[in-house]
């Protein structure tokens, strides 16, 4: 057995929804943070709220957890459909959970794997619970096998039950502690080779999803106004602000519609404020209109955009990344944006709050794409660096200054294309923001030159964004022989298969695009000095490649892609980059 | 308090010579003036049609939006800074008809906002097509042979809405008109005042002529807290009469007067250094 | 003369268990079998929301749009095919929130479509937010400290905005229910039947036990001709009770009636050879 | 002189909107293709009811008019802003002609240009007519100096008026009676240089705007449904069908909004009929959430979007080509559509028409990309050839193939990737159309393998279109020293280009690129057979060079492009030409 540096361990609740497995996940989860471990938490549900089929899969690391395995260690079925579809992911060794009273008639067919029946029901009746707490019986022989800390398990099952759920918390814990028992007391859980075990000293996490940290970014960042609407997968961001509107003095308005999503955010920004907007493809496409508003007004507003397989309603609850070339491209016309995509809760938390920085110093939309895969996943994180966000308004220009620099031009046209702002309400500072084209003071004008002179400066600006734009993050060895470009939630996966791929012998690494648009300059050069170019992305047509080829004229022939609605993972990789031809056109 | 000429932006409107926007726009300005309110604090917010280029004529902070969209943003800026006193104009067409759902909505918050609708019932800046508010019948470039829906009814709709302030005004007649665009203003909450505007160009049914003997103030004795009364009389319309006034009036809190955290505008709250460390401490 | 059995898509409905959804199914079903209509006339277009998933547990033809969309989906369809019996279904944030503005002019169109509005003043696929119809104070995820604004109010809306036939039925009283939906589907003209539907899961407030308590039906002296009375009517709401049944009811012209270029169908009208010789020279 | 061969005489006419200029416009190009004239006439106009300044230009020539040109040969200046801003125009031999008491203190810069005083409104008055009869009089002028038949001319009035306006018509006809009589009586109008004549046994020709000939195109392919909401440079397609719907038995639904639009041609498509939208830039970005439910549902819509220069209100009433990428790229995730742009009002006419074949053989969305110069300007051509226009429904199954394919696979995975397809109401045929992804038979499925078979039918159907799609069309010398690639409007002034490239000694073609997407494969053979690529365009980053570059990795270096809200010309093409460095990089 590995020790405790090279644990690995990947635990996967299954069951219909509705029985809490989610919470279960979390307690598992939180447990192994407080214990000092790294944790990757992901969950596979459908878009219904009750039945269906549910997973939670926490992986358990004693160093960070780039993304999930496509293997587990244990499996506590809570049905027979999990069961049915797990059985084949566990590892030799590994051990699945089950109800023998509930799942019956199962093939059970691997020969290397213990089938470890617990009385779920019966024991969790017998703490004194229904048919809901057999999931906390499960959790408690889960600890029995693994080793998590009982102690905390406990002490979290009370914190989330609270002051009035006392008496709950405490028939969770003997259904826990009966499910335990059970374990310790049929099985040879010693045995199991995969343990826990705390470690002192280290550093508290945080157990926090992308949409969590793109939210606290924003708020760190001074956000005060978020317009949005509910669409999976981005809805916990609304309901992140909703729950801290008063603690953090700021306004979540769960509006009619997108469209007044944005509209609202864009009254806001121009008001003064930083505001932005966080919803799913299907809303995008409905403030696409508003993005243009925001662009021609050149106000600094913030959407998040996270992704969700498409086209129309699409699979309103699974993962792609596949909406690229449509956010680049949104609105008639051409202006100025910038699109950034995070790729794990680290950089959602802070490109999030950079990304306020951008809007304001440009005055400009920006885009923060994400996907459920990132949105939704629970990342281990240490608290993050508040001295690495520092706020930027920009060029806004006060009352001195404007009686210095009367009439007020609003749009004057500079050298890098920003202009002076001005906050409304603030004297001497009166002018005009029309969504037609208009001259330097904010007039409606269609003259030709005028049109030229706005043009040329908006393009300016866009230029000038361009030079600062950070080129891609390059993770593992130089000079590699292979080179996997990727974008998003697939960096953790993608750095994660650099091992598998080293134990094959392939010495390769990770170009991460982040900045997408406008395009970093410096990529043609990382990408023309790469040995071999892989592109790997959870879409069906290779998005970020066709964004290379169009701005580089590069072309990457060999691809990687994932668009049954599932994440991409390190093995994924590994096994699409095996059946490559490997030749490089 | 803001003067006439303070509120000139020295552009000259572009409408047609004798448009009903002219006695809109100046029944406005005298309202601004009216309310003694000081001039930076004037925010307008203006959808798009011949009613939406108001703001161009006039020298306040302003925005002009996007086609139906105004009252969204109009909300979005009144909550980051409740100090301004929010305006917002646009066509029949643009709040009544793509904007309408807006406009249900707004009116159900309560927004503190004054909504001054240029209801010319037909789409002037597009060349004329029919509006939500044409009258069955009318013909159009887009209906050559007679609109078939009955019309959108501004009023109705307002008082089933929520609307804490809802009243008719002309265009032709401006000293009764910016009388009501003030007290909107002064109003606490959602004010709708909208406007009977002739359109001299594309509406030849519903002229000057035509609302001079059908238009009537409603009397004294009328109650403004009677909202089945308000209902009754929003029905009217047509050759027998239509009503001008302040149809309903109630008084309830707004919608930011229910956040406690509006208490300073947002816009006036520091973000330099937002500590979040209790946010983080919830997440171990 | 559509049977049961023939009905059932064989799908199991994805509901939670003791949905209202339930109740509005089987009310459905059996509206329809009553109507005594061919099985394939039937066109079921749909929103989004649990509500939205309803014709995935039929066997008709059918479409399941955008959330906030299928009223305009199904006027096409029914421009498209007037022989189509075409019944929306939807959510009351489906309808009455993102849809709003298209529900405002399909029943000023007086479009014939039946609108079954499956209203549990909260929306549930995406796990519990506010709805338009949820009440003042209700604390969801994306109010938890209570909705502010005043819910809007469906059956009023429709009164103003010239729906000929307004109803309101209980998920809990299926043969009421029922009756309502087969009337509305032989209404010639725009139909709404706005149905209170409990939300075992995430309404917690407005339950069975609670519209068991508060729901009456309307009495039979009740005259639905009278538009001031169903104004009243509709604003009757809580503790003291919620009135069902018709609430108003008018017979005016189909938007489809006024034209006379549908006195056949256009899906029955040849394209193949269009001869459009005659615009042409007209061009010359 | 040049002869009536080589005829090329344009006639502007500016002043103030609502003074008839339209009109008047129309009467005079009426008259020369009634003469067997060809004509082109181009407005320019800002977004405002009555004011401002507003030109028409006609374009007169014995042979086919590609564009117009930035000269003209006479100029009717109705105020002073039209002699101001357009002397410069003209030609020198040139008039202009003008009302002495009206245009006052004019420069009157040109030695080579005749100034010809006409009283206008003196005249106008003394046939009994008002100041709006000023620009009548003007016709009668000009008809004097260019010979434009008056017969046709005052026939062309009467007919205008209808029988209710007799009187108001010889009102008109003697007011232009007038004013022909002054000017040959007090000019030596014989020596005009330009002279039209008619050409008898000449095709009569239409007169006709890309707008018209798209609506007629959709109506003679058996469209019977339109829903549209009034946006400049697209309304007159409404107005067309709308005035057409008894006499062509169809219906206009003039909409709340463009999402209802979208929405309700796709229920009108899903029920049978084949409908369409048309729309510009603001309004499509409201439609990009529709687009998608098409493409899920397979529902055959048609889309039209005439471009405007944006971003938000933009330039409402001038010309840009820069929604390209928007267009291709609008809506979340992956799914077949096909864009199409016509370049003149014929292919307006032939490509619209088959863009319905396109949509229900394929069953997807299709796109036909206008913009104002092409939707609004008039073109001359002859009776289109309806036996060109076929109408192919695709694979529509009816009650006995349905008897005999029972369960109806309404989503069945076929190797082209197109399935069959039913009209609701036929017996057998029951089926469910789900915006969610689903099985074959309609029902909601997330299944990762069923998500896979959906995706991959997909993209077979987008391949089956893109192994269809025409390649550019080639204008001009094959294997020329130049190849100006272009798309859309602009390629008349780009073909009328080569010829005075070839005056410089530049043996120069066209590639206009008419199916943008799925991209043509043919094209990057094509592309790279030039000798020396220019792109041309009318907007600021050069759209269509992105796409190109995207799609075959090659750079074109060298651009004309034009961004000031006015149309391309074949002057500006040579004048942009001029200033290219010359070499490719
Ligand atoms: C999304 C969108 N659709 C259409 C338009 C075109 N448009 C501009 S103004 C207008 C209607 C104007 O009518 P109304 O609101 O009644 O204003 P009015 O001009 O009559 O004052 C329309 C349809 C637009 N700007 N944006
Ligand atoms: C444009 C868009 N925005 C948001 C969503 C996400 N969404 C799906 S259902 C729903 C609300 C459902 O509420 P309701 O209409 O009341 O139906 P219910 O589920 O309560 O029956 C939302 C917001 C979506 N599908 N599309
Ligand atoms: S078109 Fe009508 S509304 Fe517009 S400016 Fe002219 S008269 Fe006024
Ligand atoms: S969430 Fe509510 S509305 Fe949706 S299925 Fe469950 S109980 Fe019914
Ligand atoms: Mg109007
Ligand atoms: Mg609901």
């Amino acid at each position: 057995m590995a020790g405790q540096a090279d644990l690995d361990f990947s635990f996967k609740m299954g069951g219909e929804a509705g029985y809490g497995i989610a919470q279960s996940g979390m307690i598992f989860s939180k447990a192994c943070t407080r214990m000092g471990l790294h944790v990757f938490v992901n969950n596979e549900y459908p878009s219904l709220i009750r039945g269906g089929h549910n997973t939670v899969q926490i992986r358990v690391r004693a160093k960070p957890v780039p993304g999930h395995t496509e293997t587990v260690s244990m499996v506590l079925a809570l049905n027979r459909k999990t069961m049915d579809d797990h059985e084949k992911e566990v590892l030799p060794g590994g051990v699945i959970l089950y109800d023998a009273d509930d799942v019956k008639d199962t093939k059970k067919e691997r020969g290397d794997v213990s089938y470890c029946h617990i009385p779920l029901l019966a024991l969790a009746k017998e703490a004194g619970g229904e048919r809901i707490m057999r999931n906390t019986v499960g959790l408690g022989a889960a600890a029995a096998f693994c080793g998590l800390d009982v102690g905390i398990m406990n002490q979290l099952i009370k914190e989330g039950l609270g002051k009035k759920g006392e008496a709950l918390a405490d028939t969770n814990i003997r259904a826990a502690k009966l499910g335990y028992d059970f374990a310790a007391k049929n099985y040879d859980t010693k045995a199991f080779g995969w343990k826990l075990s705390g470690r002192a000293g280290e550093p508290p996490k945080m157990l926090i999803t992308g949409n969590e940290a793109m939210a606290m970014g924003a708020i760190r960042a001074g956000c005060k106004f978020l317009a949005a609407y509910p669409m999976t997968p981005a809805s916990a961001i609304m309901h992140y602000f909703a729950a801290n509107e008063r603690e953090c003095s700021l306004v979540m308005k769960h509006v009619e519609d997108e469209i007044a999503g944005i509209n609202m955010a864009i009254g806001a920004a121009n008001a003064g404020v930083r505001a932005m907007i966080s919803t799913s493809g299907g809303g995008f496409s409905l403030q696409t209109e508003g993005l243009g508003l925001a662009a021609m007004t050149e106000t600094p507003v913030v959407m998040i955009e996270v992704q969700r397989p498409g086209p129309a309603t699409g699979l309103p609850t699974r993962t792609e990344q596949a909406d690229l070339h449509f956010v680049i491209n949104a609105h008639q016309g051409e202006f100025p944006r910038l699109v950034v995509v995070p790729g794990d809760a680290e950089e959602c938390f802070y490109l999030t709050a950079e990304a306020f920085n951008w809007a304001e110093r440009f005055q400009l939309p920006v885009i923060v794409m994400s996907d459920k895969y990132l949105a939704e996943s629970f990342f281990s994180h240490e608290k993050f660096d508040q001295s690495r966000v520092t706020v930027n308004r920009g060029w806004i220009v006060g009352e001195d200054w404007l009686k210095a620099h009367q009439p007020f031009k609003r749009y004057f046209s500079t050298e890098n294309g920003v202009s002076p702002r001005v906050i409304p309400g603030t004297a001497y500072g009166i002018h005009r923001e029309p969504s037609d084209e208009r001259d330097e003071l904010g007039s409606i004008d269609e003259d030709p030159q005028v049109r030229k002179v706005q043009v040329e400066r908006r393009l300016r600006k866009f230029a000038s964004v361009q030079k600062e734009v950070p080129a891609p993050a390059l993770h593992g060895p130089a000079g590699a022989d292979v080179t996997l470009v990727v974008w998003g939630s697939t960096k953790g996966p993608a750095i994660e298969a650099l091992e598998l791929l080293e134990k094959q012998g392939v010495r390769a690494n990770v170009m991460q695009f982040v900045y997408m648009w406008p395009f970093p300059e410096a990529a043609e050069g990382l990408l023309r000095e790469a040995k071999r170019l892989v592109l790997v992305e959870g879409n069906a047509t290779g998005q970020l490649g066709r964004l290379i080829r169009q701005q580089t004229g590069i072309k990457i022939e060999e691809k990687i892609l994932r668009y049954d609605g599932r994440p991409l993972s390190a093995e994924y990789i590994r096994g699409g980059f095996t059946s490559l031809k490997g030749g490089r056109a | 308090m803001v003067t006439l000429a303070e509120l000139n932006s020295g552009k000259i409107p572009d409408w047609c010579p004798g448009c009903g926007d002219f006695g809109i726009l100046n029944a406005l300005k005298r309202a601004m003036m009216d309310t003694g309110l000081p001039h930076e604090k004037f925010y307008l917010v203006a959808g798009i049609g011949c009613s939406g280029k108001t703001p161009q004529w006039l020298n306040t902070y302003s925005i002009h939006t996007l086609h139906g969209r105004a009252l969204p943003v109009a909300t979005g800026a009144k909550l980051a800074n409740t100090d301004l006193n929010v305006i917002v104009t646009g066509g029949d067409g643009d709040g009544y008809g793509i904007g309408a759902g807006h406009f249900l909505h707004a009116m159900r918050r309560n927004i503190d906002l004054t909504y001054v609708v240029f209801n010319n019932l037909v789409y002037g800046l597009t060349t004329g097509q029919t509006s939500p508010t044409s009258e069955k019948g009318f013909a159009t470039k887009s209906t050559p042979f007679g609109v078939i829906e009955v019309p959108v009814n501004p009023l109705a709709l307002a008082i089933a809405s929520g609307a804490t302030y809802v009243a008719r005004g002309y265009a032709g007649d401006i000293v009764h008109l910016s009388k009501l665009i003030a007290d909107g203003i002064t109003h606490r909450g959602f004010a709708l005042i909208d406007v009977l505007q002739p359109c001299v160009t594309f509406n030849h049914k519903n002229t000057y002529e035509w609302y001079q003997k059908t238009v009537y103030k409603l009397p004294e004795t009328y109650n403004p807290a009677d909202k089945m009364a308000a209902f009754q009389k929003s029905m009217e319309w047509g050759d027998s009469g239509i009503p001008i006034g302040v149809f309903y009036k109630e008084s309830r809190p707004t919608y930011a007067d229910e956040l406690p955290q509006l208490s300073t505008p947002l816009v006036k709250q520091p973000i330099d250094n937002v500590d979040i460390d209790r946010l983080m401490q919830k997440m171990i």
